[in-house]
């Protein structure tokens, strides 16, 4: 599946939620999910500091592919980082690049990477696209 | 003087009827910002509207009518601190820039290699950057008093600090993130004993009561209007004219002159020395709206009114399994942080906001007092005298809710 | 885009319609502030009404809201100035506060003993005595740019003064005075010859026009809101991102910090590093109405206007016996300055007033202009594009009047 | 005649102006028939600065009573001058120290007396009781 294919995949996933209680529920549930990042990783160098919660990010490259981990100490974040991760993980450093993250805007999830929020999903973003950039010219 | 009626009192604040995520909004963040009563919009609409003209140095009309409702508001907030003169209340842009002149200004002038500053572990950043800035500068040395499990400052540790090397001590008069309510009186007069001035912020004490600062003994008193039912971007600093007059100005500019000649420049007289600029005059005019509507208010009612929301907010909050409030001092404004384990703050923000209600989550700008607690940050109520037993049970059953969704 | 209309235009403005001393105003006085159209005037009110709530920090939904809208001013701004990034465009207090910031964080920081800060003869107080001050410090040496009969700087004494010490040109892009538009351009490219850094004083300048920062390649460019149909308290400071990135910050506070412990405190990136403290909240929001009012305007027409109002007024003007223009530049904005023989300034603006007609006398916080001319202070009639021939006309004969019963 | 009756006296004449053309007319007549300050007088020590017009102010003792001599560039600010002199002027220092000047406010002249009018007016009436204060220290 391209990224595209996988945004509209979760923005159908959310036309079925009737309010946002069903919503944020699923984020939850998502976010509980979401394997946590073992200890080892959660290093200084890997920490996106929001001012409201915190991200760790790592990335890898197999098979030209880049895999992400991520975790973050709020919930509703990690499950935000799920779905990013489900879309933009296992993709080539040039998908990564190209790509424009339109699905967070269509299933009504903006206030959160809004760069104000300072839960440090804007940076995360920016430095998943970091990542793709630096595997790019390893490539 | 009118009976305090809490359902009255809001019919003079627009915002507090509106919806927020189609809920009505329970607006506990007052900590942050307090909302305004509709005499204070009416103040700077009618500004603008009829007499908006640039002022002190217009000969015109509109310039005089203009100057007297600004030099009114500076009067009227000399009563209600309760200043001997009023060239000693200084208009500034908020707290922030009040703590970093005196920072700089009176810093940069008396600090020398050595000498010692002594503030708090609850202080507000902009309590604590601007100093750190200047004892760097001139090679003091940084002190803070410590607080224990309760959230109060350890006097005996104060009273160990105090030497004649203490030239300054700054220090918060009610805790943003605690609600401490701080023996300031106290504290000044420990620090006068030994020769040390003292600046108190006073950013949340404004909300709840008219600082008295003869009373006190307050060297420089700090505060901003937006937290006290005014406008944006005015505040004032407050300072004994002596000390005032002593040190050089801040900023250079108009109004703050007395003669300018390429060759030499001489200051004019305070408050003006310090107000260099045109100042934000829709805000001062708005300021004097401001203290006549709340000494227009019931305060020992209000204050009662509050103390009863604060001692069943924390009495409600304390039946949620695993919450746990950070700062129980005996004397405390109404402002409650609290955490609940295995839940985020941020996560409880986000959730009950969709139900109208507006708290701060994070570290509140103190956290070197984070760190003291161990903690990343709390979820705060911060309540005003508008504020209901009502909102408070709303807020209850949210964070319930919103807890059975997050564990 | 609109034709320009003057009628239809001064209908945007509610002052316009009021009266002065039983007669219609006659607002000339543009150039110590500017009146607002309505719409800057709703922003105001419906913020404050709906939207209260304190920006950066907050996850709920007024906060997430109000701090959208702030942030939307500055990129509103950023377009209008043509400036590369949003963060190069710090709000401020004003015109006096960015001056200020600039003299004092990147004058501590760069200015050595021995080096050199030009200004000019033009300069209004605000753009002198923080250079004095800061030159002080750093005993660092002020040369001044003087100015020729008719008001314009003299180029050729500039090229001398510049040498690899001098670090800042200071310099006013129109002048409060004279009217004078200064060769801002040709200026910065000369300093940038010699590696000095730019700073100009566009408050008179945003009233006529937008200043192109990157055309003009200006390293600081700063100017208040209030002298832009914007409100009171805020002001921008535009400086380039590598310049600002490399000097301290001017206060400390909440927000311009990313972590802080007594031991070490890091800043925050631009544009916060120099936003310590809760902004000016109702200000930058209102930001937003002005640029957007002003950018909805046609500016070519308006242009046209204003020089045809400059035009008409200094001939009028010229009629009347006794009387001297102060500030004969062959560039020049609407803006008038005007002594009569054996009148004082004071007088002639007394009894104008008393006719509704709004002027400013004195020395319009230029005392070495005014000594450059030998002169005690002028009468400044100052056009903005909602001025009309008409009010010229009615200026005109109480001038006339006004001398009759003076001389 | 005490100063009081000098200021009902004034208050009395101001009553008969129709607009402020007549009283403006009045006051710059009285503006010019106040004999200028001798030039030797102007000296900076009795210069009140304001910011809009200057003020010149001497003061002698003659019998125990207070003499005023001031000047100023500006002719309406010497019109008010003239008033100023004409109540307070011989008269003793105590009788100056004491009085309260209520016919600036009645004649409507008020705003040029607001002490951000800057024009001199406010500084030369304390400069006035200084010199009552200073006097009355000597007799
Ligand atoms: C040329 C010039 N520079 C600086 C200033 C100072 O601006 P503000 O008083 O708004 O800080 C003014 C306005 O008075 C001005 O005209
Ligand atoms: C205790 C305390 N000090 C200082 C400040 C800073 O005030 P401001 O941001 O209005 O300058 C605040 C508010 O945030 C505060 O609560």
């Amino acid at each position: 599946m391209t990224i595209n294919e996988r945004q509209d995949e979760v923005i159908e996933e959310f036309e079925m939620f009737e309010d946002w209680m069903d919503k944020y529920e699923y984020l939850i549930s998502l976010g509980k999910e979401l394997p946590l990042t073992e200890e080892a990783k959660k290093i200084e160098e890997n920490i996106i500091k929001g001012c409201q919660s915190r991200v760790w990010l790592a990335a890898d490259m197999n098979d030209s592919k880049i895999q992400f981990t991520a975790d973050s100490d709020a919930i509703i974040t990690k499950g935000i980082i799920s779905l990013m991760i489900r879309v933009l993980t296992d993709s080539s450093p040039k998908e990564i690049m190209e790509s424009e993250l339109y699905f967070i805007d269509k299933v009504g999830l903006k206030e959160h990477l809004s760069p104000t929020r300072s839960n440090g999903l804007v940076s995360m973003v920016k430095q998943m696209k970091m990542y793709a950039i630096a595997y790019s010219s390893k490539v | 003087m009118k009976k305090f009626n809490v359902n009255d009192i809001r019919k003079d604040f627009p915002i507090l009827s509106r919806e927020v995520n189609g809920k009505p909004l329970v607006y506990l963040d007052n900590g942050a910002t307090s909302q305004k009563p509709q005499v204070v919009i009416d103040a700077i609409n009618s500004y603008y509207s009829h007499d908006n003209a640039n002022i002190h140095r217009g000969v015109h009309t509109l310039s005089q009518v203009a100057t007297t409702a600004y030099e009114e508001a500076r009067k009227k907030i000399q009563h209600w601190i309760n200043a001997e003169l009023s060239e000693e209340v200084l208009f500034t842009k908020g707290t922030t820039d009040g703590v970093n002149i005196i920072s700089n200004a009176w810093g940069r002038f008396h600090l020398q290699k050595g000498d010692e500053v002594i503030i708090t572990e609850m202080e507000h950043h902009s309590n604590i950057v601007p100093w750190q800035m200047i004892c760097d500068e001139r090679q003091a040395k940084l002190k803070v008093i410590p607080v224990n499990d309760a959230g109060e400052l350890q006097m005996k540790e104060y009273k160990k600090m105090l030497s004649e090397k203490t030239k300054m001590v700054a220090l918060v008069h009610i805790s943003n993130t605690l609600g401490t309510i701080n023996p300031v009186k106290e504290i000044i007069k420990l620090a006068h004993e030994v020769g040390a001035k003292v600046l108190v912020d006073g950013a949340q004490q404004v909300a709840h009561a008219a600082p008295n600062v003869r009373d006190l003994d307050a060297d420089f008193y700090v505060f901003g209007l937006h937290k006290m039912f005014g406008p944006t971007g005015v505040g004032v600093l407050y300072g004994k004219k002596e000390l005032l007059d002593k040190i050089p100005p801040y900023q250079g500019g108009g109004d703050m002159i007395k003669t300018v000649t390429f060759e030499k420049t001489t200051y004019n007289e305070l408050p003006h020395k310090f107000e260099a600029g045109t100042p934000n005059i829709s805000a001062g005019i708005a300021t004097a709206a401001a203290v006549d509507y709340i000494t227009s208010l019931n305060w020992d009612e209000i204050h009662v009114h509050e103390q009863e929301l604060l001692n069943y907010a924390t009495a409600e909050l304390k039946k949620i399994k695993g919450l746990k409030i950070i700062g129980e001092a005996r004397e405390k404004a109404s402002v409650i942080s609290f955490i609940v384990e295995g839940v985020h703050a941020y996560d409880l923000g986000v959730i009950v906001d969709k139900m109208g209600i507006a708290v701060r989550t994070g570290h509140h700008c103190t956290q070197p007092l984070m760190n003291r607690f161990g903690i990343q940050g709390t979820i705060r109520a911060s309540f005003a005298f508008y504020n209901t037993k009502e909102e408070v049970d709303v807020l209850i059953a949210a964070l319930n809710r919103a807890i059975k969704m997050l564990v």
